[in-house]
């Protein structure tokens, strides 16, 4: 199996799709998923070929690695699934061809990137996603999310291209395996390189103070592409965080500098930030009155804890974190999957306008239930597994202030699962989406088999956390020990079989007290507040108005990084102007001015010098 | 026999004879076009004399490595703007010719008086196309800043006569080499101003706000494409070669180029009409083609240069006409203008994705290329400061684009009838002239080797210093 | 204010400039040029592609170029491509002002013109005509050449429209001539190509120096030169000279 | 010294465009600086004692002490440039005046 041939598949197949799309937009949408599942079934074989290389015109370089592997399957996964939803959107789509077209790109380019051999191919593939999905997200409703996501991702292919060309003045080969190896010996030049190389991660994975793209983008991409974006697309940066420590030698480099509790001092700053991106992601999803927006909120506090844990490079934090980084994909790609099926059906996201779309598309409830209950880390699902490890690292090597934070996000995460939850698929249903059909098979299948996953590896963590293992032992680390599917940590065991048998246990009894006990009475919406008086806006008195209003008055007036970036757009904007008027206005004299002075300049510095 | 002349002669020969077919002078300019494309096929590399009179006495014309690149990418982008936009040449087609003219003397030329001759003619002409359109306002203004410029120039010409007693380029870089640099520090400002005013670099190019703010779809592409190459080009032969600086000047002029580009990208951000965005980006893409040469990183410079001024000619082709038709270039009337006219958007996108540097796109080649020069040099100060303006540049080019693909204001759906009601049509020239340039960006993106095999045999892509790039002004010496 | 800050930083240059060309080592001073360190050596001694022996006025015999002025061997020979760019600036100018002014068709009148006037205006026009065709044709020789000749004769055409109101010259014909003389120029220049494969080679023997008939090409050149920028000097006058249908 | 006369008239010309905002004045200060360069081009060329570089039957040989020739023809170039440029210049005034009705450029108004 050739990767180059897939790479050139791919490619071709994107285009043939966007014709196709031309003529037949249905078709083409089809297409992609067909041609994801191609991919995914040709990533799965893949495994049979770990440590080949591969070239493609001359530039590009590949190489199977465990770690390609793991990355391509999750991202494959979720832009299969995703791709189930997009017939559905065709019709709404302003250019539906090119949405096809960049949906497969986009995949390229993921897949593409976790599969390269050298930085400089990394980086070709990193812009390819980046450029391409930049044109994806305006289809939705704002085209400023899209040049927000495009701008922060740039910041992020800066930092990238800076560590490429200084590597490659320094070493004269940009191979990832050998690239970073001097830098042991050079602290100075390593925590430059460190600092540039990750600023893509960060960007990417939405870390704070990058993580306002996420909201914006998830909020206003086309529904059919946050999951994508959430589930995906983030993960890249996941990928980048895991060479710079894996692959990096960060903590060699960084042995003789100032340690935090045991750590050094960038890497101690860089948890810190995703320390400050999980309780900064958990308040704002709190707050948040649109339903994708809460969850793009989530992911960054996700993504908070996949760089803790991957950034512990350690036996349990790594696994931690790279298994946190599966289980966020497919739980983020399904819960916002479950958002998209409602926004199709009733055409909002607004938490507050919807409510008790349990009755009418209950397996949608399910998948989001499941989801959402991985995402928030609460046991049997996959998310708890993972989170465990992470915090199981944090206690063993006593770093309290990430621990906190960590701990925060986990409470946290209730206030925030708890309210889509209620307002939007509990309760009463509202008046204007009485007569919603259920939604086809066709999208309940990719969020059954999204839950599925989440649900399977909550159960039974083994298989993952086996590749898991052989990643680490890749770079090096002692992998994570399994005790069948039990994991072992320093302060006590998990078994998530035992978990999940004590959970079914108490949710087979809840089951049957609930099916014991009389039924409540249906009671419309109104009738718990007015006892039936005449009232004139029923929406106010929605119970999920408002639904934190205490809460939200609590941090009313906080600073925010959007306000911040808003100035510095500001700021140039006003340079700009500046120099507008003081270099082109409309009159000669002051050119000539100019030329006068700088004519000075050169005689002063010719009598100085 | 070199036929290299007939580059220059026949375009004026035709521009005298327009004069007497008046009708006849927009397919007399096809005809010079067409011939100097089918020219550059049989002229040979090496140098011809004028009348006969052996270097350094005679005018010579020089056909190197650099100088037949030059004419390769100003003479298909003279022929593919003038077929894209011959419906807007009117009665200009004799300036024109003569304009075709005098751009190749510049780039021929191996006499830097000569190349002062020919300067002026390139930049009459460019005042004529700039009063296109009753637009004299700005046209004075270009003419009074580029007078001056010039004449700053012949007064560096003239010093540098004065020191070394000759005037051949070749001739005088030997003698200027035996010299401290200090020494010639004046004639290469006043030289460096009169090749800033018509490359726009700042502080010296105010004019190309009101010429190329107001021009149409002709003017523009010419000055942001054909004339912009040939005085960058030209900017290159004589600072990374002639006038080989290393002394403060050298700090200086590179401080001037590299404020120009960042300036620039600022100045870009902050528009919200295509053609001035376009334009601020042109000068901060001068700029940065500036600063490679000053670096003496020529192939770079030259890739760069190549990727901006063909982005430029599409871009600046599909708004002058946009602007002709529709009296606007503000971003927020033309949302969506581009759902009807999907082929050129197309290229408009490639064009733009190009000129940001991203891969599948021939900027990508030219911006690796860019930065391994310049890491190579071991300065990071500079490059740092091109990353930080291709973010602005991004940033613009991106809300530029999303806006004029999408419709809806923010916060809307992008949906058809949000759509502008502006209306455009373009020829189907227009149409063939974008999606063949794109489709070679997009080709030369993938397979960068197919341009520069085809002129200089073989160039990876990690292959920096090219000797083959190094210029043989000399010729007969 | 703002004119004494120009003042003040125009005077900071200009003293910068002259003190540093006063001290800059390569730069001679005024007047004590070596011209042999120049190529203008060359140039005077009509060695350029090879050894000569010196030139005598009336004597030498088929020399480089012939020209017995100087200036004009290296205008019109040695640095000719310079010349025909200078010729093509001056032919887009005037094409310039011709695009401007194209559409207007009424002459501007300055004032009632008198007969007195007219009359004398003919006969200084006639020998201001021959004065300025002598100066072209006798370029080769004696100061002037075809663009001081060209502009007596523009100006010639210029009092014709000053002084006589109904005076009116026929444009077509003088951009046929500017037309055609622009042509022949580069037709001879080609011709180099063709005898003997440089661009404007003075394939003609250049005679004895100092005589009329001499120096190849160059006196040919002049001529048209001189007819052209005559031509080209009128027309721009002419158009000047319009008003009325302007947009 | 008389070059330094020559570059004094170029100073001039620029202190000219830098004051004025009359179009017409402006292309005079233009044609100032533009002779002053002249007068300082055919500077360059004088020899101390030369005389005018015209054989003639007086100056019949070429190893007399000519001043330089080549600043000459290039002063000549230069002037017809600088001719062509004015008359263009002087076009374009018109055409403004005949917009604008004013010849200078404050008046105009500004379109920045």
């Amino acid at each position: 199996m050739d990767l180059s041939l897939m790479a050139i598949l791919l490619l071709i197949g994107s285009f043939i799709t966007y014709f196709v799309s031309r003529s037949n937009k249905k078709v083409g949408s089809y297409l992609t998923i067909l041609i994801t599942l191609f991919a995914l079934m040709y990533v799965y074989i893949l495994k049979n070929n770990i440590g080949l290389t591969y070239e493609l015109f001359g530039v590009i370089t590949f190489k199977v690695t465990y770690l390609g592997w793991y990355f391509s399957i999750i991202m494959a996964t979720v832009y299969f699934s995703a791709a189930f939803f997009n017939p559905f959107w065709m019709e709404k789509f302003l250019y539906p061809s090119q949405y096809n077209l960049m949906y497969l790109l986009s995949f390229l380019g993921t897949i593409g990137l976790f599969f390269s051999n050298d930085l400089l191919t990394i980086f070709i593939f990193w812009e390819i996603t980046v450029w391409t999905s930049t044109f994806i997200i305006p289809l939705g409703k704002s085209r400023k999310a899209g040049v927000m996501y495009f701008v922060i991702s740039s910041i992020g292919s800066m930092g990238l291209l800076f560590t490429l060309m200084l590597m490659y003045n320094k070493v004269g080969t940009l191979e990832i395996s050998k690239v970073f190896n001097m830098l042991a010996n050079e602290p100075k030049l390593a925590s430059i390189v460190f600092v540039m190389f990750i600023l893509s991660g960060l960007t990417k994975m939405g870390i704070f103070p990058f993580h306002i793209w996420l909201p914006q983008a998830h909020g206003n991409a086309p529904n059919t592409f946050s999951p994508v974006l959430s589930g995906g697309l983030v993960k890249m940066g996941g990928f980048i965080t895991f060479l710079s420590v894996g692959v990096f030698p960060a903590y060699e480099a960084f042995k003789d500098g100032l340690h935090i509790a045991g750590i050094p001092i960038l890497i101690y700053i860089m948890m810190l930030l995703g320390a400050v991106s999980i309780i900064v992601g958990t308040l704002m999803a709190i707050k948040s009155e649109d339903a994708k927006k809460l969850l793009a909120y989530s992911s960054v506090a996700n993504g908070g804890y996949i760089l803790i844990g991957i950034l512990l490079a350690d036996q349990l934090g790594l696994a931690g974190g790279m298994m946190h980084m599966l289980n966020h994909a497919f739980a983020s790609a399904a819960s916002f999957l479950a958002i998209a099926v409602v926004a199709y059906k009733t055409n909002t996201t607004k938490i507050s306008e919807l409510g008790g779309m349990i009755h009418k598309m209950p397996v949608t409830y399910t998948v989001f239930l499941i989801s959402i209950i991985s995402l928030a880390g609460i046991p049997p699902m996959g998310g708890f597994v993972s989170k465990w490890l992470i915090i199981q690292a944090l206690a063993d090597k006593g770093l309290l202030l990430i621990a906190f934070a960590a701990f925060f996000g986990s409470i946290g995460s209730f206030l925030y699962v708890f309210r889509p939850l209620s307002a939007v698929f509990l309760g009463q249903v509202a008046e204007r989406n009485e007569n919603l059909t259920p939604p086809s098979n066709m999208m309940r299948v990719p969020m059954i088999f999204l839950a599925g996953l989440v649900l399977y590896f909550g159960v039974l963590p083994r298989g993952v956390l086996e590749i898991i293992g052989k990643i680490q032992a890749s770079v090096g680390i002692t992998p994570v020990e399994l005790n069948g599917q039990a994991i072992m940590a320093v302060n006590g065991n998990l078994d998530a079989l035992k978990v999940f048998v004590i959970f079914g246990f108490g949710f087979v009894l809840a089951l049957l007290l609930f099916l014991a006990f009389k039924k409540p009475r249906k009671v419309d919406l109104m009738d718990t507040y007015t006892s039936a008086e005449f009232i004139y806006t029923k929406e106010l008195y929605h119970y999920a108005h408002d639904f934190y209003a205490p809460f939200e008055r609590l941090y009313g007036n906080h600073p925010s990084v959007e306000k911040w970036a808003d100035q510095i757009s500001y700021k140039v904007k006003e340079v700009g102007d500046l120099v507008n008027k003081v270099f082109f206005n409309f009159n000669p004299s002051l050119s000539i001015l100019w030329i006068t002075v700088l004519i000075v300049i050169i005689y002063l510095g010719g009598v100085i010098i | 026999m070199n036929l290299q002349i007939l580059l220059i002669a026949i375009p004026l020969l035709l521009a005298f004879l327009s004069l007497l077919l008046k009708k006849q002078s927009n397919n007399l300019l096809l005809v010079a076009g067409v011939m100097n494309v089918a020219f550059l096929t049989i002229i040979q590399k090496g140098t011809t004399v004028i009348g006969g009179f052996q270097p350094p006495f005679g005018i010579t014309l020089v056909v190197d490595n650099y100088s037949f690149m030059a004419l390769v990418v100003l003479n298909i982008l003279f022929l593919t703007t003038i077929l894209m936009s011959r419906n807007s040449i009117e009665e200009y087609g004799s300036v024109l010719l003569v304009a075709m003219a005098g751009l190749n003397g510049m780039i021929l030329t191996g006499d830097i008086f000569n190349l002062f001759v020919f300067l002026e003619i390139t930049s009459i002409t460019a005042y004529i196309l700039a009063s296109k359109n009753n637009n004299y306002k700005n046209a004075f203004h270009y003419l009074v800043i580029g007078t001056l410029g010039s004449g700053l120039f012949l007064f560096g010409i003239a010093l540098l006569y004065g020191m070394f007693g000759t005037l051949n380029m070749h001739d005088l870089s030997i003698r200027i080499a035996d010299v401290d640099s200090a020494v010639i520090v004046l004639p290469t400002f006043m030289i460096f101003i009169g090749l800033a005013v018509e490359s726009k670099l700042m502080p010296f190019s105010s004019w190309v706000k009101g010429v190329l703010g107001n021009a149409d779809d002709i003017v523009a592409p010419l000055i942001a494409g054909s004339y912009a190459a040939t005085s960058l080009f030209v900017f290159g032969r004589l600072f990374s070669q002639v006038l080989v600086i290393d002394s403060s000047l050298k700090i200086l002029l590179l401080t001037i180029t590299v404020v120009t580009l960042v300036l620039g990208e600022f100045a870009a951000f902050s528009k919200s009409k295509i053609k001035e965005i376009l334009l601020f980006s042109s000068i901060g893409q001068a700029g940065l083609v500036a600063t490679l040469f000053v670096s003496g990183l020529v192939l770079p410079a030259v890739l760069q240069l190549i990727n901006n001024v063909f982005s430029k000619v599409v871009l600046f082709t599909i708004t002058g006409k946009i602007a002709k038709d529709t009296d606007t270039d503000e971003i927020a009337e033309l949302r969506g203008i581009f759902a009807d006219h999907k082929i050129i958007g197309v290229s408009f996108t490639i064009a733009s994705l190009s000129l940001l540097g991203l891969p599948l796109f021939f900027g990508f080649y030219s911006k690796i290329n860019v930065m391994f020069g310049l890491f190579s040099l071991n300065i990071y100060l500079i490059p740092a400061l091109i990353l930080f303006s291709t973010i602005i540049e991004g940033a613009y080019f991106i809300r530029m684009l999303l806006n004029l693909w999408n419709t809806g204001e923010e916060g809307e759906k992008s949906k058809l009838e949000y759509k502008t009601d502006k209306i455009v049509s373009f020829s189907k020239y227009k149409k063939i002239g974008v999606l063949v340039i794109s489709i070679v960006i997009v080709l030369m993106g993938i397979f960068p080797s197919l341009l520069l095999d085809n002129l200089y045999g073989d160039k990876t892509l990690l292959n920096e210093n090219n000797p083959e790039y190094i210029f043989e002004i000399k010729g007969g010496m | 204010m703002k004119k004494v800050l120009a003042f003040i930083l125009v005077a900071i240059l200009g003293y910068f400039m002259i003190t540093g060309l006063m001290t800059a080592q390569e730069f001679s001073t005024y007047g004590n040029v070596n011209l042999d360190e120049k190529i203008s050596r060359n140039f005077i001694d009509k060695d350029v592609n090879g050894k000569s022996d010196e030139i005598i006025y009336g004597q030498t015999s088929n020399p480089e170029t012939g020209s017995a002025n100087y200036v004009t061997s290296i205008i019109a020979n040695y640095r000719i491509f310079d010349t025909l760019g200078e010729v093509t600036v001056l032919f887009v100018s005037a094409l310039g002002v011709s695009l401007l002014f194209g559409k207007n068709t009424k002459k501007y009148n300055f004032y009632e013109s008198n007969f007195i006037l007219k009359t004398a205006s003919k006969m200084i026009f006639g020998l201001i005509l021959v004065v300025g065709i002598y100066i072209f044709v006798h370029g080769h020789l004696t100061p002037g050449g075809g663009f001081p000749g060209g502009a007596m004769i523009a100006s010639s055409i210029l009092l014709m429209y000053l002084a006589d109101n109904e005076f009116k010259a026929n444009i077509n014909k003088f951009k046929q001539a500017e037309s055609l003389s622009g042509s022949l120029i580069l037709v001879i220049g080609l011709l180099g190509i063709v005898t003997s494969g440089y661009f404007f080679y003075n394939f003609l023997p250049t005679g004895t120096v100092g005589e009329t008939f001499s120096a190849g090409i160059i006196p040919i050149i002049y001529t048209l030169i001189g007819l052209k920028v005559g031509s080209e000097l009128s027309g721009v006058i002419y158009n000047f000279m319009l008003e009325g249908g302007e947009q | 010294m008389i070059q330094y006369f020559s570059i004094i008239l170029m100073l001039i010309g620029i202190f000219g465009l830098l004051i004025d905002r009359n179009i017409l004045k402006l292309i005079v200060s233009l044609n100032v600086f533009e002779i002053g360069l002249n007068l300082f081009i055919v500077s360059i060329g004088f020899v101390n004692n030369g005389i005018a570089p015209i054989l003639t039957a007086n100056n019949s040989s070429s190893n007399l002490n000519f001043v330089d020739p080549l600043p000459q023809a290039l002063v000549l170039t230069s002037i017809v440039i600088g001719l062509g440029i004015t008359s263009l210049g002087l076009a374009f005034a018109r055409k403004i005046y005949k917009e604008y009705n004013t010849f200078d450029l404050n008046e105009m108004g500004g379109n920045n």
